[in-house]
């Protein structure tokens, strides 16, 4: 198992565990190992459960979605759970995406072409690796609103740090989260939406492949990489 | 003496206020009442307490309230705090007056003020937990409540608490169920020197005017009257000796209002965060319309089959090139 | 009381001393409040502690516990310095221009006529000079220097501000503020009430602190008026009952006196009671005492009391002391002379001084009776309980019975209260398990007792086998049986003594009143005072009219107050010698011409010519006594003594140690601390909490929650001193025992300065035990001395020695 | 999830953060429905009012004893609360924290229930019955009483005293409870008799 790529000379976090390619026609590519899906998945059902129960608690008008849960009492209880499992889920996500997310050299023309994407042109864009510029934002802006989420969530969490903090630092922790909690939804949002705009591009989250197509065209970079790799086909 | 409230007849009278007399309720929009029931409210005289405890008593018995057997900590209070049990508490400062330079013992029985504005009621999420009646009274139905603790942020006086037992927040009714029937609250009932009274806001305020009155001939100059404009006054006053500075009485706060960091949370944060995520969802629904779905083309595929064969895909595409030249 | 707790409010000023108000008494300390808020009166308080009757008062001045009389003292010779004295009424109602006998004299802490070898005076010549004519020798002038006035004005002259500031610690200027704010009242139209407990009677000079605030009352003119008085607060809710009815060594019902050895019968018995007016005209109650006392005899045995038996004089115990108080009980006990001790609803190992020797004297009985409706200490002294109780069960040979009984929510019948009002009361709920009502104890060991000595003859069978029992049900005699049988009634037609034709009663009929009782055995009646609660026409008692015409405070129409439903005693004294209120906004009784009347019942003939007659009816004088003759053991003027253990030497009288006439056990002389003895050197007294009740309340899970656990005061200087921490543990011990309880360190206790040494006090509450809801802990019977009062053995728990230690608490 | 939503239904979803109603009528109304707010029901009603007296200290105050069940009809009665009595005189309606914990005193869990006897050198109580006790008691004093009552004094005075057995009396007891004692102590010659008015 490794993530080191001794050919190319590209950054070799750019290749995770289980990428691989398979000749076609037609093409397709490994992308996310069952591992990696079912934390994810994981991830985002918390993350789903804990935007619908937060946003109960959040604001009176959607208080109905507590029926969801179970009512209230047990919304209250599941909510800071349920962030428990996604700190969690996120957190071995994190270790399992990290390398592949940092900044390379390409982010920033994508970044500078990022209104081209949108516009459809997206053979404007830059080869890029298994993450895109908008993929890396959302990964590590997740990561960064996560840590916040629990951190004022573990100081709102009463019923057993009720006497860590007081109930100014508490105010404060329940508008941090509020406010992350929005923002971290607009970020879902975005990267759901990007799912869904990208054709494709869910079946690589379900069944851990893509077409290579869908490599060539939004991650061609990756798919280079994949190529020439040792035992790669094209080799 | 501020006359006694007759005894209960029994049995006794129906509930004299009730549902139609909401003015506000946690987490929903309700019509005020077309006609407000006259305001009550309960005075405690600060210069008239002996810090018995009485009060304490009566709440826990009326209340039928099981308060753990505690331990001394060195001082008088016990329980040291409000609990889910003990709605009311007296609370001792030694308090050496800088002027005369003489020790007094500054006793004040906290709990819930019944705000007008009730800082509780305003942060509760939960339609129905917290109830203001017309009166003034503000109540919380356990029956309602989630156990979130948002009350406890939202109170300007650290009055709620939630209890281990049901997870539901407990804090003074005003003792409703009595009032309702046309009596004061247990605690006011018991209290041996009348240094708490209980009747119609206007009564109490007059009350107040006339102990401030004899504290004033008796040299304190600053005596006055604790109804804090800041949450819209209260329904539970204080006639402090020392009215200008409330916090020496235990903390009581000098200039209590609701936290400017709830009112934020409860106001511009939620009407703007539903609006930026609903802007969000709307941008990408919007942005779908107009674009389209990003699609793989055929060409793609071929490209990565050439690829894949190692026949000469197409280069890298340079990001130093200029735009619009298609590989 | 000689007023009532609602008559507090017609005040100008309250004095709280020896008594903590608002927290022993806090619904009765309403009517203080109420006197503030209606009459701008102001509220003084002396204590060694800022209590929270301190914590709403005007002024607060410190005072060493112990130093009462000094501090008393000193006010009535601030009294008389600065003229603050209610001339008309000293003159007219006080024995001030009284003559008195030349023998008397009182020098270095002594009066005349000690015998160090018996602790006691002779004291005959602490005595009026009396006249040819029989009557006392007075000189209205005040110029006599044997005159009542002169003497008091001698007697406290050594009692300046700042002999009291050297003696009780109390700053020079406060003493001084105190002294005029008390002064202000002399005037005619100012009073000021004076409200006590136990912090004056529980010394071993307890009833003198009283007499000097009694005196400053005559002084000031404050006995007898609305507003005035001076306040017993009586702790129990029925110990001013059970002292009427006299349950006590040397009483019979309504202050009669069981005989004494010397009174050989009872035509001796009743000769020094025969009531011989020292003025002329003046009556008293006491005229009637033989009535009262045949009522009673007649009440006690019924047929069996025959003018042939002396109504069976010879029925009642003889005593050969002045009393076999509970001290003096526990001493025996302890000596193995007491073999059998009841203890009905008390807790003596908790409520009498120095836990370890009442331990140990109730292991030497043979059968220890415990009638009560709670768990006490003493019903399980026996019991291991560590360091808080230590026993060896094995070793303990006593037998214990220990037997439920009702308590006040479960009977009925009526308790009196401090004001003297009678109130009837109803039950309202089933008792638990087999409690039984005391009274049905009390018959049915009387019913087995009389039969065993029915059957087996035995030692003077007669008083028993021959107690009037006169019930429908004797084995469960009734609540209103019984207040019958107290009230009186008549046995047979009673006629008019001057007009033998006219029958005044039937047979059978109650008495309306005292006034009914005859000497001939005509009439039963069981306590005196008590007649006219349950007349013919009905429960007195049991009135609820709450209706109170002139506002006045005085509630006629609410239960019954003894005597004859009076509620002011000394009334006529609110008026002057012409009969007319000295001030008409606080009329309470008034002389028409021809006879007395108002808002409260005349505590004086209705008819008695005010220029005649002395408003003080109990006392011979008719008049206030400001020298109290030989009525009391340990001197007609009070003197400060130092309690038995002290901080310092007596100031005004070095040679003299404590009261110099109490009674002391001789193996208590070894348990007291020496004067000044470095290894106790902290003044101690022990006192009550709002909180809690005695050792009753621990047992209440409210009051536990309220104040759970034991605690000790001491200073922020003191704490620093030991190196004490808020809330730490501490062990306090005197030379009798040792406690452990928690620190409260306060700013409300201030170490003062005692004949130029530092004096630190240390505040020991007194409610803990091994038993109940709060937690384990001590009694502060553990630390005190066991002394009493040399009148009337009230012990002196509120001055003793300690010394004091942070500590890592009771290990068990 | 749907990989091909369709358009409308995308938005439908996207949407609910907007449109509760939607949820709403998919069954989610119930939490909604919070219970109505009411005021609980004042629990004296039912109840059987007496008046009684405190049992503390001797202000005396006036208190209403409510309770299920009426003795006065021959029922079992059942303390349920104890408050102030508005009418009386003295207190008004107040109590102290010790009145306003009665209740609690009544049903103390250290209430005594049975007649219990210690026996010499136990080390714990033993339940027995009222014939029991009172027998044991009444032939302990006549044991006693015998033994040692002092019927002349040494100067050949009749004294007719008892002085080997003592008797406390309460403080809280009724007059009448206190009479009946009275007679029945005195009865017997015992002069070691007192009661609490010094503590």
């Amino acid at each position: 198992m490794t993530l080191h790529d001794p050919v190319a000379g590209v950054a070799p976090a750019d290749v995770e565990t289980g990428d691989a390619v398979h000749p076609g026609p037609p093409v397709t590519v490994d992308r996310y190992t069952l591992g990696a899906r079912i934390n994810h998945w994981i991830t985002a059902i918390s993350l789903v459960l804990l935007a619908l129960s937060g946003l109960a608690l959040f604001t009176p008008s959607l208080f109905f979605l507590t029926g969801l849960f179970g009512g209230g009492q047990m919304t209250r209880i599941l909510h800071p759970w349920i962030g428990v499992v996604l700190f969690c889920s996120f957190a071995i996500l994190f270790v399992r995406f990290f390398k592949a997310n940092l900044p390379a050299r390409e982010d920033v023309t994508w970044v500078a072409h990022s209104a081209d994407l949108l516009a459809g042109r997206e053979e404007k864009m830059p080869e890029v690796g298994k993450y895109n510029a908008g993929q890396k934002g959302v990964f590590w802006a997740m990561s960064a609103l996560i840590l916040i989420l629990i951190a004022s969530g573990i100081v709102m969490w009463d019923q057993y740090f009720f006497d860590l903090t007081t109930i100014e630092q508490k105010r404060i922790a329940i508008l941090v989260h509020s406010i992350t909690a929005v923002v971290i939804i607009c970020v879902w949002i975005v990267h759901v939406y990007a799912a869904i705009w990208v054709k494709g591009t869910i079946g690589a989250m379900t069944r851990g492949r893509v077409t290579g197509g869908w490599a060539w065209r939004h991650h061609r970079k990756w798919l280079r990489e994949l190529v020439r790799r040792p035992g790669a086909p094209a080799e | 003496m501020f006359p006694p409230i007759p005894n209960p007849t029994l049995p006794p009278p129906e509930p004299k206020f009730g549902e139609k007399d909401i003015m506000r309720r946690s987490a929903s929009n309700v019509t005020p009442p077309a006609e407000r029931l006259t305001e009550v409210a309960k005075l405690i005289d600060v210069t008239k307490c002996i810090g018995c405890k009485a009060c304490q008593a009566a709440c826990l018995e009326w209340n039928n309230l099981t308060e753990e057997v505690g331990f001394n900590h060195g001082v008088y209070e016990n329980p040291m705090d409000l609990t889910p049990d003990t709605f009311t508490l007296m609370r001792f400062t030694e308090w050496v007056n800088p002027e005369t330079e003489n020790l007094e013992w500054l006793i004040r029985k906290d709990g819930c003020m019944h705000c007008e504005d009730p800082g509780c009621l305003k942060a509760c999420p939960s339609p129905g937990a917290i109830v203001q009646y017309s009166n003034g009274i503000v109540d919380f139905q356990h029956e309602n409540c989630i156990g979130c603790g948002y009350c406890i942020k939202g109170c300007p006086f650290d009055i709620p608490r939630i209890s281990k037992v049901d997870h539901t927040a407990y804090k003074c009714t005003l003792c409703s169920d009595r009032v309702a029937v046309g009596q004061g609250p247990a605690c006011q009932k018991a209290c041996p020197t009348q240094a708490i009274v209980f009747g119609t806001k206007d009564e109490m305020k007059d009350w107040a005017d006339f102990r401030i009155k004899d504290l004033k001939s008796r040299g304190f100059e600053n005596a006055g009257l604790y109804d804090p404009q800041g949450v819209g006054g209260t329904h539970v006053m204080y006639v402090l000796h020392h009215a200008d500075k409330p916090s020496i009485y235990a903390g009581l706060p000098d200039n209590p209002r609701i936290s400017p960091i709830v009112e934020t949370w409860k106001g511009v944060t939620k009407y703007l965060g539903l609006a930026v995520m609903g802007f969000a969802a709307a941008a990408g629904a919007l942005h779908y319309f107009v674009a389209g779905p990003n699609k793989v083309t055929e060409e793609d595929e071929e490209n990565a089959e050439k690829l894949t064969e190692g026949k000469a895909p197409p280069p890298p595409a340079d990001p130093t090139q200029s735009q619009g030249h298609a590989p | 009381m000689t007023n009532s707790w609602t008559d507090i409010k017609n005040t100008d000023l309250v004095i709280i001393m020896g008594g903590n108000a608002a927290e022993a008494h806090p619904c009765g300390f309403k009517w203080v409040t109420e006197a503030k808020a209606n009459r701008g009166a102001k509220l003084i308080v002396v204590d060694p502690r800022y209590n929270r009757s301190a914590a709403v008062a005007d002024f607060y001045a410190p005072i060493r516990q112990g130093s009462d009389i000094a501090f008393l003292l000193g006010v009535i010779n601030q009294c008389i310095q600065n003229d603050k004295v209610q001339w008309d009424y000293v003159k007219a109602f006080t024995n001030a221009t009284y003559l008195v006998k030349d023998g008397f004299a009182y020098s270095d802490g002594l009066f005349t006529g000690y015998d160090e070898s018996k602790r006691d005076y002779n004291r005959d010549e602490w005595e009026y000079q009396i006249g040819e004519d029989g009557y006392v020798l007075t000189d209205d002038t005040l110029t006599n220097p044997r005159c009542v006035w002169n003497l008091l004005k001698q007697h406290v002259a050594v009692y300046t501000p700042e002999m009291v500031e050297r003696i009780c610690g109390t700053p020079k200027d406060k003493f001084l503020k105190v002294a005029q704010m008390m002064g202000e009242c002399s005037a005619p139209d100012k009073v000021m009430t004076s409200m006590y407990a136990l912090g004056w009677t529980q010394h071993s000079k307890g009833a003198q602190n009283i007499r000097c605030m009694a005196m400053i009352q005559l002084i000031l003119g404050n006995v007898g008026m609305r507003g005035g008085g001076v306040n017993a607060l009586r702790g129990h809710s029925n110990i001013q009952g059970l002292t009427d009815i006299g349950l006590m060594s040397n009483l019979i019902p309504g202050y009669l006196n069981i005989p004494t050895d010397k009174e050989t019968d009872f035509a001796t018995y009743m000769s020094t009671r025969a009531f011989k007016p020292l003025r002329p005209n003046q009556m008293s109650y006491w005229q009637n005492y033989k009535k009262f006392f045949v009522s009673f005899m007649k009440s006690m045995y019924g047929p069996a009391a025959t003018p042939e038996n002396d109504w069976a004089y010879d029925y009642l115990p003889k005593l050969d002391v002045s009393g076999y108080d509970v001290l003096r009980a526990f001493e025996m006990m302890k000596q193995g002379k007491m073999n059998l001790y009841f203890c009905q609803g008390f807790n003596p190992l908790q409520a009498f001084p120095n836990k370890a020797k009442l331990a140990e004297a109730l292991g030497k009985l043979k059968l220890l009776v415990i009638m009560d409706p709670l768990e006490t200490e003493t019903a399980r002294f026996w019991e291991d309980h560590g360091v808080f109780n230590k026993a060896d069960p094995s070793a303990v040979k006593t037998e214990v019975i220990q037997l439920p009984t009702t308590c006040f929510a479960e009977d009925e019948g009526a308790l009196v209260n401090s004001g003297r009002w009678l109130q009837w009361h109803w039950a309202a709920g089933t008792p638990p398990g087999e409690a039984k009502h005391d009274a049905w104890i009390m018959a049915q060991i009387h019913l087995r007792l009389k039969e065993l000595y029915r059957t087996e003859g035995g030692t003077f069978p007669d008083p028993i086998v021959n107690l009037n029992w006169p019930y429908a049900d004797p084995g469960e005699p009734t609540p209103e049986e019984l207040a019958k049988e107290m009230n009186g009634s008549a046995l047979v037609d009673v006629f008019d003594p001057n007009d033998p034709t006219k029958k005044v009663l039937e047979a059978g009929k109650q008495l309306s009143g005292f006034g009914q009782m005859r000497d001939d055995g005509t009439t039963a009646g069981g306590c005196w005072i008590f007649s006219g609660s349950w007349t013919e026409a009905g429960n007195m008692m049991a009135r609820r009219d709450n209706s109170d015409p002139g506002d006045t405070g005085a509630f006629l129409k609410w239960s019954f107050a003894w005597p004859a439903n009076r509620r002011i005693l000394y009334n006529r004294a609110s008026c002057d010698l012409d009969g007319k209120p000295w001030d008409s906004s606080r009329k309470l009784i008034e002389w028409d011409g021809a006879k007395w009347s108002g808002y409260d019942v005349p505590d004086i003939a209705p008819t008695a010519n005010p220029r005649d007659v002395g408003p003080f009816i109990m006392n011979p004088e008719g008049s206030g006594r400001l020298f109290v003759r030989k009525m009391m053991r340990d001197g007609p003027f009070p003197a400060h003594y130092e309690p038995f253990e002290s901080p310092v030497a007596n100031v005004v009288a070095p040679k003299v140690r404590g009261n110099p006439v109490a009674r002391v056990f001789p193996d208590d002389w070894k348990q007291f601390a020496d004067i000044g003895d470095p290894a106790f050197p902290y003044a101690g007294t022990s006192y009550r909490l709002t909180e809690h009740f005695h050792y009753w309340t621990k047992n209440n899970h409210v009051n536990a929650v309220l104040q759970p656990e034991q605690f000790v005061e001491i200073s922020e200087e003191l704490a620093k001193e030991k190196g004490i921490t808020l809330g730490g543990w501490v062990r306090v011990w005197s030379k009798r025992g040792e406690i452990y309880a928690k620190a409260v360190v306060t700013k409300r206790i201030k170490p003062m300065t005692i004949d130029g040494k530092t004096v630190h006090i240390v505040g020991v509450p007194i409610h803990w035990g091994f038993v109940g809801a709060a937690r384990k802990g001590f009694p502060a019977n553990v630390l005190t001395p066991f002394v009493g009062d040399a009148n009337i053995e009230t012990p002196e728990f509120k001055a003793f020695m300690v010394n004091i230690e942070p500590s890592t608490g009771p290990v068990a | 999830m749907n990989m091909e939503l369709s358009r409308r239904a995308f938005l439908r979803t996207s949407g609910a953060g907007l449109a509760g109603t939607t949820l709403g009528a998919m069954g989610f109304g119930e939490a909604e429905a919070a219970t109505a707010a009411y005021i609980k029901p004042f629990h004296l009603a039912n109840t059987t009012e007496t008046r009684n007296t405190c049992t503390y200290c001797s202000v005396a105050c006036g208190i209403i004893i409510y309770s299920k069940g009426d003795l006065k009809k021959g029922e079992k009665a059942e303390i349920v609360h104890i408050e102030g009595d508005a009418d009386h005189p003295t207190n008004r309606g107040t109590l102290c924290p010790k009145g306003a914990a009665l209740r609690d005193i009544v049903h103390s869990a250290q209430r005594l229930q049975y007649p219990m006897l210690r026996k010499a050198g136990s080390d714990s109580f033993e339940r027995i019955s009222w014939d029991v006790a009172l027998d044991k008691i009444a032939r302990a004093m006549k044991d006693d009483r015998d033994a040692n009552f002092i019927a002349k004094n040494a100067d050949g005075t009749t004294v007719n005293r008892w002085l080997s057995t003592g008797f406390l009396a309460a403080s809280a007891t009724t007059n009448e409870t206190a009479f009946a004692t009275y007679k029945v102590v005195r009865s017997t010659g015992m002069l070691a008799f007192d009661n609490q008015a010094r503590v």
